[in-house]
């Protein structure tokens, strides 16, 4: 089956090329038909193969298709590969299966929008690349998928180009990811020069022999990549893009902004993990940014009035929780829970998106209210979404992902109690955000009128992803629920157990304890948001929690302390020597020569009395060299 | 009747008046006058031909001084004739006057 | 004088016969046309002459002259530009309206000036020469009446030449004093066993050279220059740029070559210092001239001082550096002043920059000549400068003179900037369709016109296929 | 003899274009057309034939030659010789020479023939410059190049175009001068070492010359070509050059004369003095870097369209400095895809800002925006060619900078991180110039039209020929490979003899005991 495989990223490419080049002249349904048809195509193409992937498991435990050599100098030679594994059907799955249920979606939500075909375009491509970085088998292509991915959320933040503001925007995107690409480049770089091939499987065999555990270099490659995955993935230092990058409309934020191309940096260092493993400080410090990130974003989220950047927040929390997972050594789990966020996050960003339509664009919570009944579908799913999004324990998928790492954060081997505390912190988070979101949008008063209500174009999807929220949790059970683990069986192919420490038990006292966390988030946010909002009032008047509001606000400050150190300085420095100091240079030289000129033209006096001292100078000077040389 | 007067007298002869005529052409400012003292300075050199001559007994130096004396007088008549015609424009034989190229 | 010597002699010969023949169809009261055609024989005579030099060994004719194979080629080349500039003068005078018969009388005196100075080697042909030459040039210079500044360029010439050739009168008393002789190989000969240069011969030497510079307009003496050039008619100012000078080069490298001056380093190093102050001075003084003839006053100036690199290494190659960048600068300072004589009207001498705005939209072809001329003075490749200059830096550079030849750039880039806003001047404004505006004298312009682009050709061959001139050079080489 | 053939029928294409451009205004068009295709199609035959023909990999490099005594007396000949490098260089002035008389088709209205004269006499200069294996024939090239882009530049550009045209011609030819010092110097140490004088450049190549010496002779050699190709320093030319040159002007500027100067180097100054170019290569990779760096900041804060562009290929280049003084053959072969696909994605960039000033008459970014929704087709192929300049993988600029950035890698680390810094700064650039004049609100009033079919050609062809080298490069790098092989065995040589040069700062690159092909054997920590 694997001479198939370069078709999955071939169907969205066509669909980006017909639309680019003859997006002006087909009829909107034709833009729909190829937009939409072209990634649902390649969800099926992935089924077909996912089928026959788990059904015979091919030699070596992966699918690879060579369609040409990229690039061949000296022993520098890159190859178009595609490698298809356990790990990457994974993400495939996921791009092709959410991706097409978000482009149905959008074929209804854009359909009021003129650039209805560059939209599908830039969506297309996306995909393409996104599939090409899961699916390639050296680090140069998936390079290649990396930056495509960054070009297209660039190109789709800044969709509406009318309204400058989303322009900075996308810049501001681009150019922070951009900052992680060059360190992960350099991170090619080392490994290349380190064994001499940039493709991932003699990669992952040669590390343990040359690399001893704790090597410098090893850290260096691995420090490299891990900020490359930062940048993609926005965890801590480079996360400030991701609230801004909400300017984009909301199907682009689902799919790029929750689902995907902010994975990329899991998907990578999961694929590397080899790396990571042979330096111990590099994976601690993976876990403590994902611990450090869960919180922050967490507490932002909780002041936000926005609800897409609620959600925005709440998905650079999540991947906290994966980083997490990826720094303890739990591998299957950070992939499970990346796929179960990415079920119940596209249908909360789709959600939103819908709700903010029908409120004709209106994004702040606090003006919405009461959409229960009116908006009853919307509703349910956007619950079935909140729940999972909480970890709603037994009914949500949600619970069995997260509940995995809260288990791992304390029993796996780099586990430790602080690193626990913090998930479980994050979980109450996570559950009074989820409610305050939910309590505002859904109950109260109708603040505004409902305008416009989703077509069924909108609706099937958000029904189907909600029904995945619910059920898709129950292929990976935990421990103590029966040894019912499909999911990390299939990974375990490609990614190392993970290992607990000796002699851990009672499992079922810490799924309590954070049922218990969980509910008492929900209660707390029932009761401040909706039961009495009066005590709200109460907080706000006190001057230390609302500048701690304003900060949290504000992303804990990383934007404004960016301006200053980054921004400021650079623009500064361009506008100073805007004409080019080094041009002053020379014209002091001719500057220099005009007063030369000038000085000796006044020799030319013009009166002959005045040449005949010149002369008679000049006699004495020669007579004096001849003499006294 | 007396010893014959060394070379270097008449070198610092000749070199003398070479100044004398230097000197006249910077300092004087009627153009009469400045062609006076380049003939001064001609004849200066004459001598010194006609000295260096009676140094190696050879009439080469008296040779040479007869054509500095007739190129001299080529050059002074040459020179007064444009006397002639300043005076006929500028009305007045002041060099200074002729400053109108500079630059 | 036996018969060789009468053909050695000839050129000299007929030179003065023309400007005698001329003298008497003056008298004959001929018109101007004619006596400018009869004089632009008796010059293709004299050119024609040279070609029957008998190509014996060097023609000795004591103890004044020596005519050998390098006094003809540099005869050959003063003639021609004779030549050129007596073709040139008649437009130029017809347009002013002066009858100017005398003029060709003393233009063959001071060519014949010349010609003694290329083949003198005895200190009086020297001073005969060099004063023939400057007499004749003091009349010429302030020829035309009518013209503004003309009176003025000519007494300051006078003043100055006479000056200066006092000096060089004294230093020959001086080192004829020393050497006891005024002829260069009994000079040489006495200096061959001293191993420096006795003072008095360094001061005679030094006031020589003091005589020379003002003649080569070298720096420390080139006040004159600017004033010179603008006060005297055009093709007068060709004559002085091109025929005085070169005579007086190669008189100075047959005495530099017969001493072997180049053993003594006093001596180089004056000679090296008045080569760069006089190609820094004269490229700057030009930098920002509004007046196109002082541009190319003080262009000579800095031109003088790349010959003078080229004379100083003294090596066989060097002599042919000099003698082809003669060559080639002639032939460009006369096709540039040749364009400046066409383009001058009755009123305005097209001196002033301004006169030559959008002329290559006006007189395409012109316009071509004069920046063909002005490339190869800046020394651009395809143009005989070009090759000129490289051969210089060859000569300096195989001698190992790093110093001259970085000067020499340095020289020629600032040269640069100045001919390229001619150039540029002459190209910008939209100028509308070239007007024909009717020529007094369509038959001599037309000549003129051909005899410059045939100027220009050959600038344009010696810069593409120069290995013709380079064999042609080597030929007539001084031998040391 | 195909080379004579080329340079003749441009010189001959010149000439034609100027005694016909007098009496009818479209003629030189098709004149200069013609000639230039014709070219073109002439070596794109020679081209498929010789990697049919010949293998490529065999030792020989040399084509084609062509070999006639110009001056005996100098021991100057007329000595023409194509190898990988001429070849790819030549292919590239011919296919920029099309675009250069399409994109000038409507924009010159005035004395056309004397404008295509001087066009078709740049690429014959620009052609003989790349072909010329006579060290005075290659400076007679280098200097008939300028007279043709002064004119170009002096007569057809817009306001400031003699203060332009002078600052340019003053650089090069200054610079150009210093060169003919320079290789007047090696003439004569090889005429006294050898006894024979000659210019010829494989004589030439043996010369053994002191070490200081050899120092002096590669800084005037260097300085010529360090001006062409915009190194920092001597930088100040080439913005004013481009923003006052007419698009067919600064897209030959662009795409060719800085190639001149990136190609002087390759050719004359690694083999000829490579212990000097040994010596010197951290101070100019240091040079590179900063060139890099200082390219992009200026180019972010230009008003002016073409200035800004032209910013950004100072910094370009400075990868290729950055490249050239590795030493290696994996930085080499990038430098080579540098030439050629920043020739295509800048030149691009220019006829666009071209199309731009034929539209908007103004060059002024801050009056122009939102230009996307009036114009949708130039909008993508300026978003393509941005994401071309900021070395987006998929184009030929990510190739070439991979490549240098991977080549530089083993040479300094240092120097590499910080010009791997300087893509972020190209990032910014390129959106920046995307977002002022395509993106945000609609600032200019009146209504533009999209591409005329003229416009599409020339855009679709380049936009394919970057596409097809950011794909599948290996054509390119295969004509390249046998002359970077011989340059690198040059070089290779080298490093091992001196020893400290390379373990002094490389902390992670593998010590090379054995050849450079196998690479993975013990780590040497410092």
């Amino acid at each position: 089956m694997d001479y198939l495989l370069w078709l999955i990223p071939a169907f969205p490419l066509v669909g980006f090329i017909v639309l680019a080049l003859l997006g002006k002249h087909l009829s909107r349904f034709w833009i729909a038909i190829i937009g939409a048809g072209s990634v649902s195509l390649s969800a099926i193409l992935t089924f077909v193969i996912g089928f026959s992937f788990l059904s015979s498991t091919p030699t070596g435990g992966h699918y690879s298709q060579t369609l040409w050599t990229w690039l061949e100098v000296a022993a520098f030679n890159p190859k178009i590969t595609l490698y298809l594994d356990a790990l990457s059907l994974v993400f495939v799955f996921v791009i092709t299966f959410i991706g097409a249920l978000i482009h149905i979606y959008s074929v209804a939500f854009m359909a009021a929008d003129k650039d209805y075909a560059r939209f599908f375009a830039c969506m297309n491509l996306f995909v393409f690349s996104m599939l090409l970085l899961v699916l390639a088998d050296n680090l140069l292509l998936l390079y290649l998928g990396w930056e495509g991915v960054g070009l297209c959320s660039y190109l789709l933040i800044g969709f509406w180009y009318e309204n400058p503001t989303n322009g900075y925007a996308a810049r501001k995107a681009f150019i922070i990811t951009r900052l992680g690409d060059t360190a992960m480049a350099i991170g090619l770089f080392v490994i290349f020069y380190q064994f001499g091939t940039l493709v991932i499987p003699d990669i992952l065999a040669l590390a343990p022999s040359t690399w001893h555990e704790g090597a410098t270099i090893a850290t260096v490659a691995a420090l490299l990549l891990l900020a490359g995955g930062i940048g993609k993935s926005a965890q801590l230092p480079l996360q400030t893009w991701l609230p801004d990058a909400m300017a984009g409309p909301s199907p682009v934020s689902a799919l790029i902004h929750a689902a995907t191309m902010v994975t990329a940096g899991v998907y990578l260092i999961a694929r590397m993990h080899v790396i990571f493993q042979l330096s111990p400080i590099v994976q601690m410090i993976v876990a403590g940014i994902g611990a450090a990130t869960l919180l922050i974003a967490g507490f932002s989220a909780l002041t936000q009035y926005d609800i897409k950047r609620v959600l925005a927040y709440s998905t650079i929390s999540q991947i906290g929780y994966m980083f997490l997972a990826l720094g303890l050594g739990a591998w299957t789990a950070a992939i499970f829970h990346f796929m179960i966020h990415a079920f119940f996050k596209a249908l909360l960003f789709l959600a939103a998106g819908a709700v903010i339509e029908a409120l004709n664009h209106e994004h702040n919570m606090f003006k919405m209210g009461g959409l229960k009944n009116k908006l009853p579908v919307i509703f349910w799913t956007f619950l079935i979404g909140s729940a999972s999004l909480a970890a709603l324990p037994i009914i949500s998928a949600g619970f069995y992902s997260k509940d995995q790492i809260l288990w791992y954060a304390w029993a796996s081997e780099h586990g430790s109690p602080i690193l626990w505390l913090i998930a479980l912190l994050g979980a109450f988070i996570t559950a009074a955000y989820t409610t305050r979101m939910m309590v505002l949008t859904f109950w109260g008063d109708a603040k505004t009128s409902v305008g416009h209500y989703p077509g069924k174009l909108m609706t099937i999807p958000l029904i189907v992803l909600a029904f995945f929220s619910l059920f898709a949790g129950f292929i990976e059970l935990p421990h103590n629920f029966g040894q019912f683990t499909l999911f990390s069986n299939l990974l375990h192919q490609v990614l190392p157990e993970t290992v607990l420490k000796a002699g851990i038990h009672g499992e079922l006292l810490f799924q309590l304890l954070a049922l218990l966390v969980t509910f008492g988030g929900i209660y707390l946010a029932y009761i401040f948001w909706y039961k009495q909002p009066q005590r709200i009032e109460k907080l706000k008047r006190s001057a230390p929690l609302m500048s701690l509001y304003r900060f949290w606000f504000s992303g804990w400050g990383f934007d404004q302390v960016y301006q200053v150190l980054f921004v400021k300085p650079i623009v500064f420095i361009a506008n100073i020597n805007k004409n080019d100091v080094v041009d002053k240079l020379y014209q002091g030289i001719t500057t220099a020569t005009v007063h030369l000129y000038r000085l000796l033209s006044f020799t030319q006096s013009g009166s002959l009395r005045w040449y005949i001292i010149g002369l008679v100078i000049g006699a004495i000077l020669i007579l004096s060299i001849q003499l006294m040389l | 009747m007396n010893a014959p007067i060394s070379i270097e007298m008449v070198m610092l002869l000749a070199g003398i008046l070479f100044i004398l005529g230097i000197a006249g052409v910077i300092i004087r400012k009627n153009i009469i006058f400045m062609l006076l003292s380049v003939e001064i300075m001609l004849n200066a050199a004459g001598l010194a031909f006609v000295a260096a001559g009676s140094r190696w007994a050879q009439p080469d130096g008296q040779v040479m001084f007869i054509f500095i004396l007739t190129m001299a007088a080529a050059e002074v008549s040459v020179g007064l004739a444009l006397i002639l015609r300043i005076y006929h424009q500028h009305k007045s034989l002041d060099i200074d006057k002729l400053k109108e190229m500079k630059g | 004088m036996s018969g060789n010597d009468f053909i050695a002699l000839s050129p000299l010969l007929l030179l003065t016969g023309s400007s005698v023949l001329i003298m008497l169809l003056i008298a004959l009261k001929l018109s101007h046309r004619n006596i400018q055609l009869s004089s632009l024989l008796l010059f293709i005579l004299a050119f024609f002459s040279l070609f029957y030099e008998p190509d014996v060994s060097p023609h000795h004719i004591e103890p004044l002259l020596v005519v050998d194979r390098f006094a003809v080629f540099i005869m050959g080349l003063i003639i021609f530009s004779g030549l050129v500039v007596n073709i040139l003068s008649y437009i130029y005078f017809e347009e002013k309206e002066e009858g100017p018969k005398e003029y060709y009388v003393l233009l063959f005196l001071c060519t014949l000036g010349a010609c003694v100075l290329a083949t003198s080697k005895h200190f009086i042909s020297l001073f005969l020469g060099l004063e023939i030459l400057t007499v004749g040039l003091y009349a010429l210079i302030a020829y035309l009446k009518a013209r503004h500044h003309n009176i003025e360029a000519g007494i300051k010439y006078l003043v100055l030449a006479a000056f200066s050739s006092a000096f060089l009168l004294f230093g020959m008393a001086l080192i004829y004093l020393q050497t006891g002789s005024m002829e260069f190989s009994i000079i040489g000969r006495s200096l061959h066993s001293l191993p420096s240069l006795p003072p008095l011969f360094l001061t005679g030497l030094g006031m020589m050279l003091v005589g020379v510079g003002f003649k080569l307009a070298v720096v420390p003496f080139h006040m004159w220059t600017a004033d010179v050039y603008q006060g005297a008619p055009t093709p007068v100012t060709s004559f002085i740029a091109t025929v005085s000078k070169g005579g007086v080069i190669a008189v100075l490298l047959r005495f530099f070559i017969v001493i072997d001056g180049f053993r003594f380093s006093p001596l180089m190093l004056m000679l090296m210092s008045i080569a760069i102050a006089s190609m820094i001075v004269g490229n700057l003084l030009a930098l920002q001239q509004k007046n196109v003839k002082r541009i190319l006053a003080y262009s000579s100036i800095a031109h003088l001082g790349y010959l003078l690199v080229a004379l100083i290494p003294g090596s066989v190659m060097s002599i042919q550096a000099v003698s082809f960048y003669l060559a080639a600068y002639f032939i460009t300072i006369l096709t540039a002043f040749g364009i400046m004589t066409i383009l001058s009207t009755k009123e305005n001498d097209a001196e002033d920059i301004e006169s030559y705005k959008a002329l290559f939209w006006k007189h395409p072809l012109l316009a071509c000549i004069f920046s063909a001329a002005l490339l190869s003075l800046a020394g651009i490749p395809l143009t005989a400068g070009f090759v000129g200059k490289f051969f210089i830096l060859a000569a300096s550079l195989q001698a190992g003179f790093w110093m001259i030849a970085f000067v020499l750039v340095i020289g020629s880039v600032i040269g640069l900037y100045y001919y390229l806003r001619i150039i540029s001047k002459m190209f910008s404004g939209r100028g509308g369709v070239p007007r024909k505006e009717q020529r007094s004298h369509p038959v001599f312009y037309l000549v003129s016109v051909i005899v410059l682009s045939l100027l220009t050709l050959f600038i344009i061959w010696f810069g593409v296929y120069p290995s013709g001139l380079i064999y042609f050079v080597d030929y007539f080489r001084l031998n040391m | 003899m195909i080379l004579t053939y080329l340079i003749g029928i441009l010189m001959g294409g010149g000439l034609l274009a100027l005694l016909l451009g007098q009496w009818n205004k479209s003629l030189p068009k098709w004149i200069a057309l013609g000639t230039v295709s014709i070219g073109f199609m002439l070596l794109v035959s020679f081209w498929i034939d010789q990697s049919h023909g010949v293998n490529i990999f065999l030792s020989e490099t040399w084509m084609a030659e062509y070999r006639h005594d110009w001056i005996p007396a100098f021991g100057i000949s007329f000595h023409l010789a194509l190898d990988g490098l001429s070849l790819l260089l030549l292919v590239l002035t011919f296919f920029l020479g099309i675009l250069a008389v399409l994109c000038s088709w409507n924009e010159v209205k005035e004395r056309v023939g004397f404008y295509h004269f001087n066009l078709l006499w740049i690429l014959a200069g620009i052609s003989g410059v790349f072909i010329a294996m006579d060290l005075f024939l290659f400076y007679f090239f280098w200097e008939v190049m300028l007279i043709p882009m002064y004119f170009l530049i002096g007569i057809w550009g817009s306001e400031k175009r003699e203060y332009a045209a002078y600052k340019f011609f003053i650089f090069t030819q200054a610079s150009g001068l210093l060169m003919l010092l320079a290789i007047l110097g090696i003439y004569f140490i090889h005429g006294s070492n050898t006894g024979n004088y000659t210019f010829n450049y494989f004589e030439l190549l043996g010369t053994t010359i002191s070490p200081d010496t050899a120092f002096w002779l590669m800084l005037g050699f260097m300085i010529a070509f360090v001006v062409k190709l915009p190194l920092v320093p001597f930088h100040s030319w080439l913005p004013d050059a481009h923003s006052e040159a007419p698009t067919a002007g600064s897209l030959i500027l662009a795409g060719l004369l800085l190639k001149t100067g990136a190609y002087g180097i390759l050719r004359f100054v690694l083999p000829l003095f490579p212990e000097a170019a040994q010596s010197v290569a951290s101070w100019a990779m240091l040079l590179g870097v900063i060139g890099i760096i200082y390219g992009a900041i200026l180019a972010y804060s230009q008003t002016d369209l073409k200035r800004l562009i032209a910013y950004t290929s100072v910094s370009h280049m400075g990868f290729v400095i950055l490249g050239i003084f590795a030493f290696n053959e994996l930085a080499l072969q990038g430098v080579i895809m540098q030439l050629v696909t920043h020739a295509i994605s800048t030149g691009a960039l220019f006829i666009m800002a071209g199309m731009l000033k034929e539209r908007l008459h103004t060059r002024d970014v801050r009056l122009m925006g939102g230009l996307w929704t009036q114009m949708p087709q130039m909008g993508g192929t300026a978003m393509l060619l941005a994401m071309a300049s900021l070395g987006l993988p998929g184009l030929g600029n990510f190739i070439a900078e991979f490549l240098i950035l991977l080549g530089a890698f083993k040479a300094n680390v240092w120097l590499t991180v910080l010009a791997t810094c300087g893509l972020i700064f190209s990032a910014i650039y390129s959106l920046w110039l995307i977002q002022q004049v395509f993106l945000g609100p609609k600032k200019t009033p009146d209504s533009v039209q999209d591409f005329s079919w003229r416009e599409i050609i020339l855009m679709a062809s380049l936009i394919l020929s970057i596409i097809w080298l950011g794909l599948y490069p290996q054509p390119v790098i295969n004509t390249a490979r046998p002359m970077i092989n011989k340059l690198e065995k040059l070089f290779v040589n080298q490093s091992t003899n001196n020893k400290h040069v390379n373990n002094l700062h490389s902390t992670i690159c593998i010590e090379h005991a054995s050849s450079t092909a196998s690479f993975s054997n013990t780590i040497k920590l410092v």
